[in-house]
């Protein structure tokens, strides 16, 4: 496995950290060690760090570097957005509107809030898994606190319709969260100008590390922390900074807000050539998700009459990763949610293999792909009963 | 996740196939859950002379059909249906806990496809 | 600033990584940057360290993998084990006890919790910070849920009777959870002999990196998570995985079991010998803390007659670093609330100072503040208007 | 954390010490806030001839006392009187807000010292 060259096309999954952001972190796992919280020279040096990398952050989404907290994951971010607002705002009312698609940290976050006594309304998607803007018109009550919907979708990458969102918001006291996640760093985006009151970022999607993140809350937005303690990020979020990951990810803001446009556009790229390749050297296929509102770099393919994960491996064979759906769920026997909610055929939601390019990927990468999949399709269909029923 | 032996099955899985004139059938599971599974049999002498599958699946799902037809190959009727889902998956090495339902499903297509030819075999 | 030798005392507010930790975190930002939930060999690679390192913490606190989860704090594994615990057993009771001199992290979970309708006591301390154990005998009720203890205080390096303890929680069905971000990797402890239910552990405080925590728990414990989503670490906290800080928490875990006894050694001998330089060359000083059962390496003095911020701006002006009471206290103007708790005179915990010594401390560094402080004392009571009224 | 002359001034703090003879004392704050400061003056023709502090507190707190000395120094009394906490926390370069409330000692403190030598003068 060692010398096996891997091609990697799961960035939705997780990404490679960038070499500059692994370089920017190595300082901090050695001489500047120390707490940003102490007074004295290695403490400010900490400090002065933390709050260079949240000016870095902020200028990806064109917001003022106080509006930053850095978390330790997208999920955390997600969590404290639907928790702390749901928390601080309960008096004002207890109806929070989400869509179908999000991310488990959103779905199941917001179950828990339903146990704590809180309504939420799941709005519904239309066939490409852009949300139903009518339902979301009808399901705003008085009493609705907080409306939650993905920037972008991990699965299908659709992306959402952020403006007309928050047109119909506007003049309305109710908070509008966004899970950036996907979209950060690949889509060129401001929170001012969308009208974005909370927004969620993760740093491995956007070739920082692995445990860091960010939430955007606009100045003045009434929330509560989820991590209570010694008062770190002006006592929004406890305990000691990760210093070494944020650092990093402020790295990977600042690079991915100067190679935004060039990656967009070899994301762009390669994922036409990937589709157009895969289009044409393989019959009985299904493009799942918007056709062209979506993520740069992102495919997500139904393979008819085979299963997911036979694909996902016989590709780890030969060195390439992609995915059925997100991560999270490859553990699970369920067919995707996301696709469920988007009232697919159910024998073909079965069949999905996501594909996600990133910045490191090259056509030698695709082409390896275009070389390597049609003969794995043809033998899972050749040993599945479906296919001979047609 | 998947031991060596569900790997070598998955990828090289055995007696792949239809029997065109097959003296029993065995279909289970549906598309919403993600498993089918068709296997076909020959018999003589009340002995599986030939067996054969399909299945649309997760890796485990092929590899268990895979596993069941090796096993069952040569084998009386009644040595047939007696195989278990424990059989198939300690044969594979094991299954990680959340397949272990994809034994269930060979088994269980093995044994109507026996039933199926007895039912014939009656008319 | 940048070529001056640094001599680090603060090792109690955070340490230095240890090279080994930095090193075996390098391949985790590159190379090997799969998503644990991935199941390709990238995947599978990120996964079987993540499994190694759980091993290698379970083995330093005496528990089995299976009862260790990754956390991103010290802070998070505190608040996990109040608010997992409170939410998911607030059927049989809404009670909990720890105790006046807790982390912040404990304290400020423990106040949301009584805002979220439990009931807390807060358990009193002798002038040593040790626990009134009469106060923990009489304070138990029927409805208590959990006893919250820490292990080692991180001001003054009291340790705690956790024996007693749990003698006393014996054949109840009380939780019991320690915080033992100050004690592990320092005092060698077993989770099972001492019948701890839960107990935190914090990397950046044993030599990993910050960023990364563990929070052990007990096989059959009833407890909730507090991050919902993807259903990582067995559903209790989910977000991708911190693998590259996770593989270090575990290389330190495996250092610091290995190096236990050395380093206590080590410390205790540090510390010796600067209580003894500092009793001898500085006069009118309080010794706080409990005289023997104390943290090896800590030594918290208060200087009479002058304002402890002072000592620690002008030690930082000779490259020393040592601080007042906790890093998290450092810019509130309130005296430190464990000094407090411990009845001590208020004149004198103003001049408190915790010196606290690591693993990569030498006798020169000792040296080197017996050579410095009794200059910076002695100027400081010379301008101070309460040392002339003696 | 603390401007360049907060630091200079904590370092170097400038006329510490007390007064003997002092025509005005000027005692402000209390242990428990651990803030305490003593300001002795000697007066001339209405004039801050001399002026000594003694201060236990932070580094704000002992930057404060020594340039709140500098600046009245040579002042008439009228004057010195008027100089507020904003005069001395800017010509520190500012203070962290936190620590704000150390400028209204050493402006306090004056007072007091310039009130009390007008009191002993009346007797
Ligand atoms: C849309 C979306 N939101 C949230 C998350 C969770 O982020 P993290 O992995 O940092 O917890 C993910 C990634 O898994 C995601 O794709
Ligand atoms: C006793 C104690 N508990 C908890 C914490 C919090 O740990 P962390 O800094 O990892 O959030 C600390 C350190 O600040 C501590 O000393």
């Amino acid at each position: 496995m060692a010398d096996r060259r891997t091609i990697y096309l799961d960035n939705s999954a997780t990404t490679q950290v960038h070499p500059e952001v692994k370089e920017a972190i190595q300082p901090y796992l050695s001489e500047k060690y120390g707490n940003p919280s102490s007074i004295y020279h290695k403490g400010r040096e900490a400090k002065e760090a933390v709050e260079d990398a949240r000016k870095k952050v902020a200028a990806l989404i064109g917001a003022d570097p106080e509006e930053i907290i850095f978390t330790c994951s997208g999920t955390e971010g997600n969590n404290m957005a639907l928790k702390g607002i749901a928390f601080a705002n309960k008096d004002r009312g207890k109806h929070i509107i989400t869509t179908k698609i999000e991310h488990k940290s959103i779905l199941n976050t917001a179950k828990w809030l339903e146990m704590q006594g809180f309504e939420v309304t799941y709005l519904n998607v239309d066939e490409n898994g852009t949300i139903d803007i009518e339902h979301l018109k009808k399901a705003i009550r008085p009493d609705t606190i907080l409306v939650s919907v993905m920037f972008a979708n991990n699965e299908i990458g659709t992306i959402q319709p952020i403006e007309k969102i928050r047109d119909i918001l506007k003049d309305k006291s109710i908070y509008f969260h966004t899970d950036a996640v996907q979209a950060a760093g690949k889509i060129d985006l401001d929170v001012k100008e969308l009208g974005i009151d909370l927004l969620t970022l993760s740093g491995h999607k956007m070739h920082a590390t692995k445990g860091i993140g960010a939430l955007y809350i606009r100045k003045g937005t009434k929330i509560e922390p989820i991590l209570h303690g010694g008062g770190q990020e002006r006592s929004l979020r406890s305990g000691t900074e990760n210093v070494p990951e944020i650092v990093g990810i402020g790295k990977a803001a600042e690079i991915a807000k100067k190679d935004l446009e060039k990656n967009r556009i070899l994301l762009k790229n390669l994922e036409k050539r990937l589709k157009e390749d895969i289009f044409r050297e393989i019959p009985e296929l299904i493009l799942n998700g918007h056709p062209e509102k979506r993520l740069p770099g992102n495919l997500n393919i139904s393979f008819k009459y085979i299963e997911g994960e036979s694909v996902v491996l016989m590709l780890d064979e030969k060195g390439i990763c992609v995915s059925t759906g997100s991560a999270c769920t490859s553990n699970s026997l369920k067919p995707s949610y996301v696709l469920t909610a988007m009232k697919k055929d159910p024998v073909f939601m079965h069949g999905s293999i996501r594909f996600s390019i990133g910045a490191f990927n090259t056509e030698e990468d695709i082409d390896a792909i275009t070389k390597t999949l049609p003969e794995i399709i043809k033998s899972l269909r050749a040993i599945s009963p479906l296919y001979n029923k047609d | 996740m998947y031991s060596k032996k569900v790997m070598d099955h998955f990828k090289n899985p055995r007696n792949t196939g239809e029997i065109e004139d097959a003296d029993g059938i065995g279909e289970v599971g549906n598309p919403i859950c993600g498993d089918i599974m068709k296997i076909t049999i020959k018999v003589k002498d009340d002995r599986i002379e030939d067996i054969k599958f399909k299945t649309f699946g997760c890796a485990a799902a092929i590899a268990t059909s895979s596993m069941i037809t090796e096993i069952a190959k040569g084998k009386t009727l009644e040595e047939a249906k007696e195989i278990s889902k424990k059989d198939v998956s300690c044969a594979l090495d094991g299954l990680p806990p959340i397949k272990e339902h994809c034994s269930n499903l060979a088994s269980e297509g093995l044994r109507k496809a026996i039933d199926d030819y007895m039912m014939k075999k009656k008319d």
